[in-house]
């Protein structure tokens, strides 16, 4: 995870990088959640580690529409940090400016190497999106010989998260730099995980650009978001033609409970 | 001190600048540097000042195919090179774009498989289990003699060489070294992804001709617990179907999944389907009962074709489907009678469909007679050979014969079934470490084995599945190291071929599979002849290489460039280097389907009037029904890759081994609580489980997941526990479908 | 943080809360450091003294400062606030300057519980007493009470002669192995002699021009404080479970000292002397 | 009765002169359990500073736990320093100097203990420093940090007097005049006290209110401060009386002596009562707010966050009904009237409800699921976790224990024995 703010766009021109996400083509296979954790580093959970303490930066969440059997469906939900551009909560809590959003690009990064652990943001985030390293990073024997070069390692005792791979954007923008061209091509940056996706479900690219593939998706009539009603403005737009699908993102929680279910 | 200085006033100019230097940025810059020196990484603490990472300053690709699955997905390998050492390490791995089976995807198993190089697991010597996850090394050279000795030991019981993954070319010299023996088997494992060639034979008479699924032009899928959205088939199938479900209009894709078990499939499939258990193949009589008796099917023709659909003999197909009528089924079934024949209608009138009846990897395929009621629903639909139905594809060369065969090919051994083997009559058996992506219960395997006393021997580079109960492994090269060659994926319409080239030199101890068998054939002093050299796998992928060709049909994949040429266009030495560099042979399209006459009964196999209906009857007061399930590379080194943690460990994606979800009425009747431990006993043994509460679960099932256990700190597996999958009841066709059990808290 | 530190911005939020911080800090720093600063200046005797008395009559319960004047019923129930010094008390002046109505149990000369109060000494409440020589000198000494207190067998450290005393500050020690208790100073003024153990410990002062006697108790007053003083005295034996009590109105026992062990009774001497 | 009670000590050279302590044997034997829970305690924080926190039971989704709990009572509950200190410095209440040394005592070790937690509680201890080199001034958690900082800083120098008046350390002059100017800019520094305890109790408070991702925690805000920042502020006044007056019944209990008049307790619980009666008003209109307009306006409503058992709908009735409204009204109307049990009854639940309401916004607030798919978690804390917070309540017992009996923490002990 670098620091978000060595490399600039070299013409300044500004981006805002988002993704859009077509649940309904979701299989919930995990081939991101593992792209993302091979290709970010991110160690394997250690013996001791559960769902609640491990670190997934993108983690695919079930979600169903809450009937019994048999008149249960399911969906996918993959959650990654949703890159929030309005008032992002995670970055005005943050004590000590460990959370930057790049204004360049509109991506929220994480500061690991200033981060000191306090956890603030992981409560403020409603999507719990942000990931503390309880255990130091271990790796089993010469697995570490296979760590990806570019993405340097956390400690113990640091958050982090989904930073839209923010090193492939640089190596994006040193190629580019290197081919003489002033910006980087649509496609030629997309995260891990985008690219991972077996059903291709996830679309990556500028919600700038009224051109780009994921402008015109993040329009679409069947878009939406998760908790748009806080008014963080996530950039991680879902996709379904299922308007039940839809409900869930703003579900109240407790409306499960509101039918006789029970808790946990 | 007259005119000098005092000490006072040199306390004020020591005191005087030292205030000045405050004042100037130089101490405040000091330290904001040391706080960036101590945001470093490698300050103050932690193991990670150990870790070194590749330099990234050299960067290299390249391109190969996946092994650890018989689907053949392109891989493309990002390597650095270290600086000073000069050795290549593998730093990531993605899908090679524009391949012609995967075009650029990878599963979970697939993208974590750049550190199964380093799996905790893997062993580095060959070595002799005496135990319980205990060995000790042993040479090579001893390990042969010791197998020698045992093959010529026994002479009562067979030689038998179980090959996970058919048709590549260490299968063809498995098969000719076995046939070089008098009493030796080439035994291929269940798999769930094709059509056995077994059933397509008996029912189409169409011989070894094999038979793919092609969803790429179906508008509705039947599928009978098939998990065709969790890891089925091949990438490009997979993206078709998702690609198909979510098309509006006319080509939308209907995916219907009749299962027991809320598999992931069943999940989001559009319509799951949940019949009781073992009662899939009643559904699927009772869906044919229906298309015959409300004439959705063009019956004059079956019975043109068919000598068995309707005859007077009294074992007609007829005859079976009209004991299944909707209200019977549906007692059966517990699908409501209505429901059935609206599938049903829906099913025919949606067309072009296919019925697909693979089964789930943990739980293993159907029976055959299951197998037979399913495939006369396709041939009702007249999905076989049809676009967006069954469709044969055409065979690949053999390293040793033509196509059309030759002298040679009578030196090869016959392909068997697991459950073509007698109970106890294997002597020797030496496993392939390759995976079919298919559960093997050890069970299986060991009720073949001679109980007279049996020398088992593993190739697999990991202690890991099936491996853990060998004699003797001897550790094959890992992936990324192996030389090999994928054919074509058993779910697949066309043929096609990749070769996998090894992109990192395999350490010394690794054992060839190929150099194995031909020392094996040494010590035992088979005769050789110049073609049946075992040893040189690089010769004997150049020689099948040549014959395909030879065929001068199809296209070429090149994987650096993206692009596919024609094959006639090409070289033998330019093809050769295609295929080493990550290409992949793809066929024009599937084969000419010879002129067929249905057999709906199953040709020789005698016909059966009344498929059983397992898991109701006889069960006690507490009897629930114990469904195994899986994914892709259930039980083998790939899923306890540790890095798979982030699934079934870290996340609630995927169930962790031996979890069960269980209805929480169920689970409640049975004292249980949310979270909590049980023991599951069925007539083959007690495992010990978490129990999940799943409201969207079958009440009165026990839906466990096969899973390995994600990782051992120790290379070597502590006491082995029993695990869902070995408790299963294991039928005599070497199928597990459905097992009694009670579940009771622990 | 600060302006060339990375991450600072001139933002007016940034500004304000580090202005506000940077206050805080500088009141925290300032305020401690002119208190070290003065704590450093104040390390002199007299200085010291004046700290040591201020701290000591801070520190005495509120029945033990009770004002002369409430002694002899002038007034109802007041409190010094003035450290015992009448010359500078407004409430003295005022009340000196109306007749005297006394309500005092005690006559003049009369003697609670045994001791004797000379009727031409004035007393001070840190129980010394001071007479005025004909010469314009004065002499000091222990009260009898005091005398009781004090061990049998000590020492004084008298101060020599020429040293200035002060009213309230140290007038001289008494010293035994390792306890202590130190006896105030009445008077201001110049040691010009002393006398020791058989003499019976006084000091001579000359007290220079303007001797000023005002806050020393005396005539109906000394009676009803002395028998506070007593009680008080009994109040801290009682505290410590009484090793040694006061006979009901009897006579105080001679050096009742003697009788309590000497780590504890140098806390109950330094009670007596008005020392916290 | 042993005659010499203050003479088998060894330590009577220590203790106040007019006073009399249990003898030295006794105390030991009294502080034994303490200071074994403080060794289990000490053993934890190694194990947590060495290991990781992978000791404790927090996980991503309970990424504050019994720790934060922990700090936001405390200090709530140590706020009795700087109010105490605001009375009589600022206000001029000379009769709370009766408890003025003690509810500093107690303020240094709430906030000491508070920040030894902190300290173990962050990932990285040793990049403490950054939150002062590369402030964010936005963040909620600067201002705290900035100002329980400072205030430790204040309550140090506030605490030090009373170390230096200790008897045998009086002597050496330089403590003495230091004790006594440090007493002479006292004023300024209950002012600064004053001042930072506002801002970090608010802020404490406004650690939560901000949170816009959790509307269980999230309230609108007044200038540039959500609603709670004031309610703490108010709260934190209204209960640091009462644990002032809780601890000093405690301490007159174990040592068997009066140690200040029943005036004091009386006002301590009036002042106390008041406060609260002021902060059950506006936390009821806050709460009536947040119900009808905050949380509806969100698209949720009110009474979905009080469905998951056990956090119902009686925590919120026992917050402010039963550990609120009703000692209120005890301790405003019953100061004069009832007897101290009464008010020492009231001022536990008075404690209890700021506990209460401390850990509803921490714990509570962070076991709610925000997303629909989400679950609802508990989350139990491990022994480790256990052991670090009975550190801090054994340190506490300790240091107070050890000043009461060294240093005079009740001016009118002695005066309360003629009584």
């Amino acid at each position: 995870m670098t620091n978000g703010n060595q490399v600039k766009s070299l013409t300044g021109k500004k981006h805002n990088f988002g993704m859009v996400i077509d649940v309904d083509r979701c299989t919930g296979c995990g081939a991101c959640m593992i792209a993302c954790a091979v290709e970010n580093n991110v160690p394997p959970g250690p013996v001791d580690a559960t769902d609640r303490t491990g670190i997934t930066l993108m983690r695919v969440y079930k979600a169903d529409n809450g009937m019994d059997f048999p008149d249960n469906e399911s969906v996918f939900f993959p959650v990654s940090c949703q890159q929030c551009e309005h008032h992002p909560p995670c970055v005005s809590v943050c004590p000590q400016n460990a959370v930057e959003v790049d204004p360049a690009t509109g991506i929220v990064g994480q500061i690991p190497v200033r981060c000191l652990g306090c956890r603030y943001c992981m409560a403020a985030c409603p999507y719990h999106a942000r990931y503390f390293n309880w255990w130091d990073p271990v790796w089993p024997e010469g697995m570490e010989r296979s760590l990806n070069p570019d993405v340097s390692l956390r400690m113990r005792g640091v958050v982090e998260k989904c930073n839209f791979c923010f090193h492939r954007l640089q190596a994006a923008r040193e190629k580019a730099a290197a081919e003489g061209r002033d910006e980087i091509k649509e496609g030629e940056y997309i995260p891990a995980c985008v690219e991972s996706c077996p059903t291709s479900a996830m679309t990556f690219g500028d919600l700038l650009d009224e051109g780009s593939e994921v402008y015109r998706l993040a329009q679409s009539n069947g878009s939406f978001r998760i908790l748009e009603r806080l008014g963080t403005g996530p950039k991680i737009y879902y996709f379904s033609e299922r308007e039940w699908v839809r409900n869930i993102a703003e579900k109240d929680p407790a409306s499960a409970l509101k039918r006789g279910a029970t808790t946990d | 001190m007259a005119n000098g200085i005092s000490r006072r006033d040199w306390m004020k100019l020591v005191g005087g600048s030292a205030i000045g230097f405050m004042l100037t940025p130089i101490p405040w810059k000091i330290l904001d540097e040391s706080a960036k020196w101590t945001q470093s990484p490698s300050f103050p603490y932690g193991r990670q000042r150990e870790i070194q990472i590749h330099s990234n300053e050299r960067i290299s690709f390249s391109h190969t195919t996946c092994t650890l699955c018989p689907m053949a997905c392109g891989v493309r390998v990002r390597c650095a090179s270290e600086r000073g050492r000069g050795s290549l390490e593998a730093v990531g791995i993605t899908g090679t774009k524009g391949h012609p089976i995967s075009d650029g995807s990878l599963c979970a198993l697939g993208v974590a498989a750049i550190f199964l190089r380093y799996h905790p697991s893997r062993l580095h010597r060959p070595v002799k289990i005496i135990g319980h996850g205990k060995f000790v090394p042993v040479s090579l050279d001893e390990a042969i003699s010791d197998i020698a000795r045992a093959i010529s030991r026994s002479s009562c019981e067979s030689v038998a060489v179980l090959d996970n993954q058919p048709d590549r070319a260490i299968s063809h010299i498995y098969r000719k070294f076995v046939g070089e023996l008098k009493n030796g088997f080439y035994i291929n494992p269940p798999t769930c992804d094709g059509v056995p060639t077994r059933l397509t034979d008996q029912t189409l008479h169409t011989g070894d001709l094999a038979f793919g699924y092609d969803v790429n032009d179906a508008r509705m899928i039947v599928s009978f617990g098939t998990p065709i959205l969790d890891g089925w088939g091949t990438q490009r199938q997979f993206a078709s179907i998702s690609e198909a479900r979510r098309c509006g209009g006319d080509k939308k894709l209907k995916l219907i999944q009749v299962e027991t078990a809320h598999s992931r499939t069943a999940q989001i499939a559009d319509e799951w389907i949940p019949v009781r258990p073992g009662t899939e193949s009643a559904f699927a009589l009772g869906m044919a009962n229906v298309m015959v008796r409300e004439r959705l099917c063009n019956i004059d023709r079956l019975r043109m074709y068919s000598a068995d659909f309707d005859n007077a003999a009294g074992d007609s197909f007829m005859k079976l489907i009209e004991k299944y009528p909707p209200a019977y089924v549906s007692e059966k079934t517990g699908i409501p009678a209505d429901k059935l024949v609206e599938v049903t209608r829906e099913v025919a009138r949606r067309k072009p469909a296919i019925v697909m009846f693979g089964g789930n990897p943990g739980s293993g395929p159907f029976r055959l007679d299951e197998q037979l009621a399913f495939m006369g629903l396709n041939i009702l639909l007249g999905s076989i050979g049809t676009k967006g139905g069954l469709k044969p594809r055409g065979k690949l060369p053999s390293p040793y014969y033509g196509l059309h065969g030759s002298d040679d090919s009578n030196h090869l051994a016959s392909m068997k079934q697991l459950s073509d083997i007698p109970d106890g009559s294997i002597g020797v058996l030496i496993m392939d470490g390759a995976d079919s992506g298919c559960a093997i219960p050890w069970e299986t395997v060991e009720r073949k084995l001679s109980p007279a006393g049996h020398t088992i021997v593993s190739l697999a580079p990991y202690l890991a599945g099936n491996a853990v109960h060998a004699d003797y492994i001897l550790p094959s090269p890992a992936y990324l190291e192996t030389a090999d060659d994928v054919p074509t994926p058993s779910s697949a319409t066309v043929a096609s071929y990749s070769v996998v080239s090894p992109i990192f030199s395999a350490p010394k101890f690794s054992v060839r599979p190929n150099g194995f068998i031909n020392s094996l054939a040494e010590a035992l002093n088979i005769r050789r002849s110049s073609r049946s050299d075992f040893s040189g796998m690089e010769y004997i992928l150049k020689k099948r290489v040549e014959k395909l060709h030879s065929m001068a049909k199809g296209n070429v994949f090149n994987a650096e460039t993206g692009r596919s040429e024609r094959l006639s266009g090409l070289s033998l030495p330019q093809f050769l280097e295609r295929l080493k560099k990550g290409g992949c042979w793809i066929d024009d399209g599937p084969a000419e389907l010879p002129p067929i006459r249905y057999s709906f009964l199953g040709g020789t196999h005698l016909p059966r009037n009344n498929v059983p209906v397992q898991g109701e009857g006889n069960n006690g007061p507490r009897e629930l029904v114990l469904l195994p399930l899986g994914t892709r590379g259930v039980l083998t080194a790939a899923q306890s890759n540790p890095i798979m943690s982030k699934l079934y460990q870290e996340s609630g994606l995927r169930m962790s081994a031996n979890t069960v979800s269980v209805n929480p009425s169920t689970g409640r009747a049975a004292g249980l609580k949310d979270g909590g431990k049980a023991r599951v006993r069925t007539e083959n043994g007690t495992a010990y489980v978490m129990v999940r509460f799943d409201k969207s679960v079958m009440p009165g099932i026990i839906q466990a997941s096969v899973v390995p256990l994600t990782k051992s700190p120790d290379r070597a597996e502590p006491k082995i526990e029993d695990s869902v999958i070995d408790i299963c009841k294991i039928d005599s066709d070497s199928t597990w479908r459905i097992t009694n059990a009670m579940i009771e808290p622990a | 943080m600060l302006p060339w530190v990375y991450g600072f911005t001139w933002q007016t939020g940034n500004i304000i809360f580090l202005s506000i911080f940077y206050s805080v800090v500088a009141v925290i720093l300032g305020s401690f450091s002119i208190a070290a600063i003065r704590a450093f200046r104040d390390l002199k005797p007299d200085r010291l003294d004046e700290i040591r008395w201020h701290f000591d009559f801070e520190s005495l319960p509120e029945f033990a400062k009770v004002c002369r004047h409430a002694f002899t019923g002038e007034v109802n129930q007041r409190v010094c606030r003035n450290g015992f010094d009448c010359r500078t008390c407004k409430v003295h002046s005022k009340i000196t300057g109306v007749p005297r109505i006394t309500k005092s149990v005690y006559s003049e000369g009369e003697i609670p519980f045994g001791l004797k109060i000379s009727a031409n000494c004035l007393y001070h409440r840190g129980h010394t007493w001071v007479r005025v020589e004909s010469d314009g000198t004065l002499t000091l000494g222990l009260d009898k009470l005091a005398e009781g207190l004090v061990w049998s067998q000590c020492e004084a450290d008298l101060p020599a002669v020429g040293t200035r005393l002060h009213v309230n500050g140290t007038g001289w020690y008494f010293r035994k192995e390792a306890s202590r208790a130190r006896v105030l100073s009445p008077v201001d003024g110049e040691v010009i002699a002393v006398g020791g153990r058989k003499e019976g410990f006084y000091l001579k002062v000359n007290p220079g021009n303007d001797s000023d006697l005002r806050h020393l108790l005396k005539g109906l007053e000394v009676g009803p404080w002395m028998t506070s003083e007593v009680e008080r005295l009994e109040m801290a034996l009682g505290a410590s479970d009484g090793a040694v009590s006061l006979a009901d109105g009897g006579v105080l026992l001679d050096n009742i000292a003697a009788n309590y062990p000497e780590q504890g009774w140098e806390d109950i001497l330094a009670l007596m002397l008005l020392e916290s | 009765m042993d005659r010499n009670r203050n003479n088998g000590t060894k330590d009577i050279r220590l203790v106040a002169r007019g006073v009399n302590r249990m003898p030295f044997g006794k105390f030991l034997y009294l502080l034994v359990p303490w200071l074994i829970i403080l060794a289990i305690g000490m053993y934890a924080i190694f194990l947590c500073l060495a290991k990781g926190l992978n000791q404790t039971n927090m996980d991503n989704r309970f990424a504050f736990g019994v720790w934060i709990f922990l700090d936001l009572s405390i200090i709530a509950l140590g706020a009795g320093a700087f109010f105490t200190g605001f009375l009589v410095y600022i206000l001029k209440r000379e009769e709370l100097r009766a408890v003025l040394n003690s509810a500093v005592v107690i303020g240094f070790i709430c906030y000491s203990g508070a920040i030894l937690v902190l300290m173990v509680d962050v990932g990285q201890p040793l990049r403490a420093w950054f939150t002062f080199w590369h402030p964010n001034i936005h963040s909620m958690l600067t201002e705290v940090t900035f100002c329980i900082t400072c205030y430790l800083v204040v309550l140090s120098v506030e605490y030090a007097p009373i170390v230096l008046r200790n008897k045998k350390l009086k002597e050496v002059p330089a403590f003495l005049a230091m004790q006594y100017e440090l007493h002479r800019i006292m004023p300024v520094l209950a002012g600064v006290g004053t001042f930072l305890s506002f801002f970090h109790q608010g802020s404490l408070g406004g650690l939560f209110g901000v949170l816009q991702g959790h509307p269980f925690a999230f309230r609108e805000g007044l200038a540039i401060w959500p609603t709670t920042f004031f309610l703490f502020i108010i709260s934190a006044a209204a209960a640091g009386p009462s644990f002032i007056l809780l601890t000093t019944w405690i301490a007159s209990r174990v040592s068997r002596k009066r140690l200040v008049s029943d005036n004091v307790f009386a006002l301590l619980a009036r002042i106390s009562g008041s406060l609260l009666v002021v902060y059950v008003m506006l936390k009821s209109i806050d709460t009536l707010t947040w119900l009808n307009r905050t949380v509806p306006s969100l698209g949720l409503s009110g009474i979905g966050f009080f469905l998951w058992a056990p956090f119902n709908i009686w925590i919120l009735f026992a917050e402010i009904i039963v550990f609120g409204l009703v000692p209120s009204l005890f301790l405003l109307f019953g100061s004069g009237r009832l007897r101290t049990g009464w008010l020492v009854a009231s001022s536990v639940m008075v404690c209890c409800g700021i506990v209460l309401n401390r850990f509803v916004m921490t714990i509570q607030t962070l076991s709610l699921p925000t997303m629909s798919f989400d679950r609802f978690m508990i989350y139990t804390p491990s022994w480790q976790e256990i052991a670090a917070f009975l550190f801090v309540v054994a340190y506490g017992v300790i240091i107070y224990s050890l000043s009461f009996r060294y240093l005079r923490l009740f001016p009118q002990e002695i005066e309360m024995k003629v009584n």
